[in-house]
């Protein structure tokens, strides 16, 4: 039976062959591979911080930060994990991976500017010291 | 009464779950569309006849070119639909957030970005869409980043600045100009003897081998369906963003 | 080796994106849901090998009609009844 | 329950990209059908027709397949065709340069099949011409009638119906004595749509259209004389008209709800 059941027990177990044993330099690539799993904390930790932050202006801020930073970590580890060889060719995809960098290095910020500014105007009030002491108090309170 | 959708909406579902169990598994390398001989030819040949790389922008402006060409008709008739249809019904400006939009400053921050950003989008449209014979991309995608860079103008200052740079009689008159490119290198290559679309008869006007006469006349189609895409597109935004009025905010 | 895990958990969640973006009363939270609907389903097709439709959905599909409905939404009323 | 042939085994584990595809097209389906809303029924819309296109395109899939286009081999402008092109120039000159060859057989499976994805494509950006058409339709109808809800919009269309399925003598007489309360549904009166309301409700603004042209003319005649440049001040006028008539309060009532919602509506959510 050729089934999809199958995967799992690929996933149980680990696949024998690995990174780095055809092509490419073995330092770039664990360099790429740190580089990926330190943006998947950062995803991790803005995800985290969107679901558990009290007020909508501390939800950006987790999430635009970590957003931005996360994606820049994975991009870059990326275009180290494919650079094979030090051709041309690989050359040009690190490049262009890297303006994707700098691209996503300006918008995201500017886009979680533009979403904080149209909440501001929106009249969205941040949470306050005396919201924080009321929910100490009573119940907890969701944001307004 | 809401549950008697469901009736037709299971029965279509049982329909299909009954027809389900014939069909190839997922990946089976024999199905029968994969083993029909219309694909397998446009992958052996596309390479020889057209030498494009990307199979699927060779098959879509050259073998299917016919096909192509009146979906990019289909898409200028809907924004002629929505501009008939839009065209002087707009109401006055009321309520809140109309009069405090028109009043409002565009962001100093956004605003400056989209500076920075646009013409490298619109830069990026031109290469995709030039660079769609070896790579994703052709006259469509890039058509649409083009008109997606318009749409981005309207959003960071408002629709007037936009139209500015790109009013709506310009965008008609430009997507008619697309159709009129890919029906006018249609027309070309019938006058030079060939049969409608057939490029490979405009080797006599350029200096080139009959598979790279396909091949730049399949770069000149995709160019025509770029610019009836990028049009219309920014000419829906504009329309539907404003109800037909042309000015304002969002 | 047929279908893979990545395809079944994309497939699972293009389910429940679309009953989210119908459950929603909010429209525009609608059409945000529904661009994410798009995205996923991008994935899915580049996934597939299936590259200039991907690029054409992650262009036409999450950007450009998300926009438009936004900016329909906006000049209509918000909340939906159902 | 999960041995081979079993119906649920055949569905759920070998078949189960099919039964998400159904599952798909059903929820768009039933949206279509089952949602009052008409932005909800867009959107229905096009998981559906996104459900037929991923059916479509995953059809296309092949095991062990790259991506439909051709690798270095077997490129066109690559260095074999290249290597090709000089060997057989070479051979026999005075031939033209002849450089890529056609794929084998055994070669044409490294290739996913690029035939639905090309119908597709174009598939994908009709969909979303015909999607900015229905919005620009529903922008037209909250124009119109003041609403987007299917089961409101049935309401109003069947009261104007009513409204204009009395007896002759009944319209006749409602078409001449209250312009201003039958300009609801202007489209249909066409005769007295220019008149002002007084709540700026549905229907203002396709009675503004140049549908209404020669009547504005007529009205703006007949009422020059009693009352010059009274065109944008009608409310008095009627109002003094409808004053002397007594069928007009049950027929306000009757009204009221729907005049009523619409501008408080609009006015909260904008």
């Amino acid at each position: 039976m050729m089934s999809w059941l199958t995967s799992f027990q690929c996933l149980a177990s680990a696949p024998t062959e690995t990174v780095g044993t055809e092509g490419g330099f073995l330092v770039l690539q664990v360099i790429g591979v740190l580089l990926g799993v330190m943006g998947l904390l950062f995803f991790l930790g803005a995800a985290v911080g969107l679901l558990r932050f009290p007020d909508f202006y501390t939800r950006m801020h987790a999430a635009g930060k970590g957003d931005t930073l996360s994606t820049m970590l994975m991009l870059a580890g990326f275009g180290l994990v494919t650079m094979e060889d030090l051709s041309l060719g690989s050359w040009l995809l690190l490049i262009k991976i890297m303006a994707v960098v700098l691209f996503v290095y300006l918008t995201s910020p500017t886009s979680s500017h533009a979403l904080m500014r149209a909440a501001f105007e929106d009249d969205e009030l941040p949470l306050t010291e005396d919201d924080l002491r009321n929910s100490k108090r009573g119940k907890r309170r969701k944001k307004r | 009464m809401k549950w008697i959708s469901l009736i037709p909406v299971f029965s279509v579902g049982a329909l299909l779950l009954f027809a389900a169990k014939d069909f190839p598994e997922w990946g089976d390398p024999h199905s029968p569309a994969s083993q029909s001989p219309v694909s397998s030819h446009f992958i052996n040949n596309t390479g020889v006849d057209t030498e494009v790389p990307n199979m699927v922008t060779a098959v879509l402006a050259d073998y299917r070119g016919f096909d192509t060409m009146f979906e990019t008709v289909v898409v200028f008739i809907a924004g002629i639909a929505v501009l008939a249809i839009l065209k002087g019904s707009g109401r006055r400006p009321r309520g809140r957030h109309r009069s405090y939009k028109l009043e409002a400053e565009p962001d100093l921050i956004v605003t400056y970005t989209v500076r920075l950003v646009v013409p490298v989008i619109q830069l990026f449209a031109f290469y995709v869409l030039a660079h769609g014979h070896v790579s994703p991309g052709g006259g469509f995608q890039g058509g649409v980043v083009m008109g997606a860079s318009f749409i981005l103008i309207a959003l960071a200052w408002d629709l007037d600045h936009a139209l500015v740079r790109m009013s709506l009689p310009r965008c008609m008159v430009i997507a008619a100009v697309g159709i009129i490119i890919y029906a006018g290198i249609g027309f070309l290559s019938m006058f030079m003897g060939g049969e409608f679309l057939d490029y490979a008869e405009l080797e006599r006007l350029l200096p080139v081998s009959r598979e790279m006469a396909r091949y730049y006349a399949i770069l000149g189609v995709e160019i025509g369906v770029g610019f009836t895409v990028a049009s219309i597109m920014f000419a829906l935004y504009a329309n539907l963003s404003s109800e037909g009025r042309l000015k304002g905010g969002l | 080796m047929g279908l893979e895990l990545l395809n079944i958990f994309i497939l699972l969640l293009l389910v429940v994106t679309a009953l989210a973006a119908l459950r929603v009363r909010d429209l525009i939270t609608a059409a945000a849901v529904f661009g994410v609907y798009s995205f996923l389903m991008c994935l899915l097709w580049a996934e597939m090998g299936a590259v200039d439709v991907a690029f054409t959905e992650a262009t036409v599909g999450a950007g450009v009609s998300t926009v438009v409905l936004v900016a329909t939404i906006f000049n209509l009323k918000r909340k939906s009844n159902d | 329950m999960f041995e081979d042939g079993a119906i649920i085994n055949e569905l759920l584990i070998e078949r189960l990209n099919y039964f998400i595809y159904v599952v798909l097209l059903l929820i768009g389906l039933h949206a279509m059908i089952a949602k009052r809303n008409l932005i909800k029924k867009l959107i229905g819309m096009s998981i559906f027709q996104t459900a037929i296109i991923l059916f479509y395109v995953s059809i296309s899939v092949k095991n062990e397949a790259t991506i439909p286009i051709y690798k270095a081999e077997h490129d066109p402008h690559g260095a074999a065709s290249k290597a090709a092109a000089i060997e057989l120039n070479s051979t026999n000159s005075g031939k033209p340069l002849y450089a890529p060859t056609e794929l084998q057989s055994s070669e044409t499976q490294q290739y996913a099949n690029p035939l639905p994805h090309v119908l597709m494509l174009t598939a994908i950006v009709v969909g979303v011409a015909t999607l900015g058409l229905a919005l620009a339709l529903c922008l037209r109808i909250q124009q119109g009638y003041g609403t987007v809800e299917e089961d409101e919009l049935l309401v109003k269309l069947e009261r104007s119906d009513a409204r204009y399925s009395l007896s002759p003598l009944a319209k006749a007489i409602s078409s001449r004595r209250r312009p201003a309360r039958n300009s609801r549904n202007p489209r249909a009166t066409g005769k007295s749509s220019s008149t002002p309301k007084r709540s700026p409700g549905y229907g203002k603004n396709l009675g503004s259209t140049k549908a209404s042209k020669p009547s504005t003319a007529k009205t703006k005649t007949t009422q020059a004389n009693k009352n010059p440049n009274s065109v944008n001040r009608k409310p008095g006028t009627t109002s003094a008209k409808i004053g002397t008539k007594k069928s007009l309060p049950p027929k306000k009532t009757s009204i009221k709800p729907a005049g009523k919602t619409s501008p408080q509506q609009k006015k909260g959510t904008e």
